[in-house]
């Protein structure tokens, strides 16, 4: 069971490359919760989700409930290709200090390959066991950005059926994918709050303009 | 009226073109008047001869090469502490000017090093510590060079530039003590008032001193003023979303 | 923490690791030196501390480049930031490995290779000490120059220009250190000046180094 | 006109020809990048202007 607090947005405005993307965004995120973002391809949602895993400063706003509280996952698996898929899992858990790694095994149908080098994996099962380092992390709001991609139909579902099991636990997820994973989850467009192009937000480019 | 105002780019970029035209003017008037005062006007020196000629170029050059490092030392700590953008880019402006001053004080050096030492170079505390100033430079205007994005470059430059100062003095203390050096004391010991060089030699000097110093500061707005430019043009363009 | 220290140093020893690539670099520069200044003992055994000190100085920077820009760029730096771990620690950590895989092994090479050189027999124990007690400067300051050039495509090169200025003090007092211990002088002063520039650079290059590494993510 | 430098004429001469050229150069690129930036600056302020 995890702690239950509210992961908050508010007003938030975000930059990428110096240029505001998102202005405005708000939302809230309870225990038990997940929202899937959507919009096009370079309207902000990695950006967004960068901000909100403290990766990146935001321009504006506020966000509440997130420290030490997010387990990030990008495009990236942060895997080492010389490490085995065990190796690979008890580095994570050792660092946030998680005590077991079977459970995420057995969600990710990794047991098979626990003694493999991880950079012999094929890209599908790689991105499976990234995915399964969020359930070592024990941290309640998970932060995923495209998380199904090179994952095939039988993959999808043991991701949908680990957020589920997340969010049975009081965990809450925040999604950034375009294809449906059968959730029964809240949609959040970023599209809606694109930044107008002379925003005023506090942008690095601001000063010259 | 405070003096932050100035760190607003626009605001910037007019004061610098009030002031241009006579900064360049004065800095053309005291290093060419200095310069020749100095050539022609002066004796030789009874043990150097006239190779003490050299000091007109040598000690102006090396003291802004030093002053440019402060300078941009203080610029960068702005950065980081206010954010103001003219600030760290008058440190990247500074940084080639730098460059090129502590380039002229080690070719003079090594050129009157020639005749009085009987080599072009000797590992002498100061000229070594001119090499290794000569070496920050160079890492700085390559890291500002190699970042694409230019707050991150501002703000990874700055910290080198923090990091790189207590580094060279560091270095300055460590090639003291590992040669203690053929070369002459200094010229103009600013510290203790007094002076090493006679009176003849010490106005053109002075002169040329303050010359050098006005071109840097010439130089600097100037380049100051393009690198708000070259931003703004960054800026605008990127605002317009790729239509222009 | 120890985790993450115990994970680079197995990475280091796994294939494709480099770990030897250093020592391997030590020893080509040691056997070459002769070569090139030609075999007079005497000659050897006085350019020997300044040698040996030179050559694990830039087999410390030859595997800088790999300290920190493979872990941006499969998004282990991303998770890292991300995790319990205080990233200061984390820098000093890597700090750590990189010096148990690379300046450790060449402290203990350097009395092997000072036999090739002719290193006076009085020197052999001030080059280790000097050495010792150099290298994890060399590696605290070299991971500085990492995270400066962590996102920048082939900054292997930019990387040694930037570190081999910060890197001058370090080899001169180190240097200097074991040249005075070959002379039989006494290496007192240079050997406390090294300790002084090691420790105030363990304590503080690390929060410079996280510094960068946060501006640079970003 | 020209001073007696004596022996040492050719470094004199030498110093101040390098530091005259090298100062010339760092002035001469100072400006010829200020006056590329001045014009690509104008020709955005005009097309932005135009736009909109």
């Amino acid at each position: 069971m995890f702690d239950p607090h509210i992961l908050s947005v508010s007003d938030l405005s975000v930059a990428r490359g110096g240029l505001p993307v998102l202005a405005g965004v708000g939302f809230d995120l309870v225990p038990g919760q997940a929202l899937i973002l959507r919009g096009p391809n370079g309207s902000g949602k990695t950006t967004l989700l960068r901000t909100i895993a403290g990766l990146q400063l935001p321009l504006q706003g506020a966000i509440s409930g997130a420290d030490d509280r997010i387990a990030y996952a990008a495009h990236a698996d942060g895997l080492k290709s010389m490490l085995s898929v065990t190796e690979n899992l008890l580095f994570w858990a050792e660092i946030f200090g998680y005590p077991q790694i079977d459970p995420a095994l057995d969600a990710y149908a990794l047991r098979p390959l626990a003694t493999r080098l991880a950079g012999t994996l094929s890209a599908g099962q790689k991105r499976r066991l990234g995915l399964a380092r969020l359930m070592i992390t024990g941290r309640p709001v998970w932060v995923l950005d495209e998380p199904t991609v090179s994952l095939d139909s039988s993959a999808v579902a043991m991701f949908a059926d680990a957020v589920r099991a997340h969010l049975a636990r009081g965990g809450s997820a925040l999604i950034a994918t375009h294809i449906d994973l059968g959730l029964d989850a809240d949609v959040f467009d970023v599209s809606a709050f694109r930044a107008q192009t002379n925003a005023r937000l506090g942008a690095s480019d601001e000063a010259f303009l | 009226m405070s003096i932050w105002q100035y760190a607003n780019p626009v605001k910037f970029l007019s004061l610098s073109a009030k002031v241009q035209p006579v900064l360049w003017v004065a800095a053309g008037f005291c290093v060419v008047v200095g310069l020749i005062w100095g050539f022609f006007g002066t004796p030789d020196d009874f043990r150097q001869g006239s190779t003490v000629k050299i000091i007109y170029l040598h000690v102006p050059a090396a003291l802004m090469a030093i002053n440019a490092w402060f300078m941009m030392l203080i610029t960068s700590l702005i950065w980081l502490v206010r954010r103001h953008h003219v600030s760290v880019l008058a440190a990247k402006a500074a940084a080639p000017v730098g460059m090129v001053m502590t380039v002229i004080a080690l070719v003079t050096g090594a050129i009157w090093g020639q005749p009085m030492w009987g080599t072009w170079w000797a590992w002498d505390p100061r000229l070594t510590s001119f090499l290794i100033l000569f070496l920050f430079y160079l890492g700085y205007i390559a890291l500002w060079e190699a970042i694409e994005d230019p707050d991150t470059a501002a703000d990874l430059t700055s910290v080198l530039c923090l990091v790189g100062s207590v580094f060279a003095v560091l270095s300055r203390y460590a090639v003291q003590f590992w040669n203690q050096g053929l070369h002459q004391g200094t010229s103009v010991p600013v510290a203790t008032g007094g002076r090493t060089v006679s009176d003849v030699f010490f106005y053109p000097l002075v002169m040329c001193m303050v010359g050098f110093g006005l071109l840097f500061l010439a130089l600097v707005l100037y380049r100051t003023g393009t690198e708000i430019r070259l931003r703004r043009t960054a800026a605008l363009r990127a605002r317009a979303g790729g239509n222009v | 923490m120890k985790a993450l220290l115990v994970r680079d140093i197995k990475l280091a020893f796994r294939a494709g690791g480099g770990f030897g690539l250093g020592l391997a670099f030590f020893l080509i520069v040691t056997v070459l030196v002769p070569f090139s200044v030609g075999p007079q003992q005497a000659l050897l055994g006085s350019i020997a501390p300044g040698v040996l000190w030179l050559g694990a100085l830039l087999a410390c920077l030859l595997s800088l480049d790999r300290l920190l820009a493979l872990d941006f760029e499969d998004g282990t730096l991303d998770l890292l930031v991300t995790s319990p771990l205080p990233l200061e620690g984390a820098v000093s950590v890597k700090a750590l490995a990189h010096w148990i895989t690379t300046g450790l092994p060449l402290v203990l090479a350097a009395p092997v290779l000072g036999v090739l050189l002719n290193l006076p027999p009085a020197g052999f124990g001030w080059l280790v000490a000097s050495l010792a007690l150099g290298t994890p400067a060399l590696s605290v300051i070299g991971t500085f120059g990492a995270a400066l050039t962590v996102g920048i495509k082939r900054g292997g090169l930019l990387l040694s220009l930037l570190v081999l200025p910060l890197y001058v003090p370090t080899l001169i007092f180190g240097a200097e250190a074991a040249r005075r211990g070959a002379l039989g002088l006494d290496p007192a002063t240079p050997l406390l000046m090294l300790a002084g520039i090691t420790f105030a650079t363990v304590g503080l290059m690390p929060f410079a180094s996280a510094a960068v590494l946060r501006m640079g993510l970003r | 006109m020209t001073p007696d430098l004596g022996k040492y004429a050719v470094e004199v001469l030498s110093a101040y020809a390098a530091s005259v050229v090298l100062l010339v150069a760092l002035i001469a690129v100072t400006l010829r990048r200020g006056r590329i930036a001045r014009a690509a600056l104008k020709e955005v302020e005009r097309e932005v202007k135009s736009d909109g």
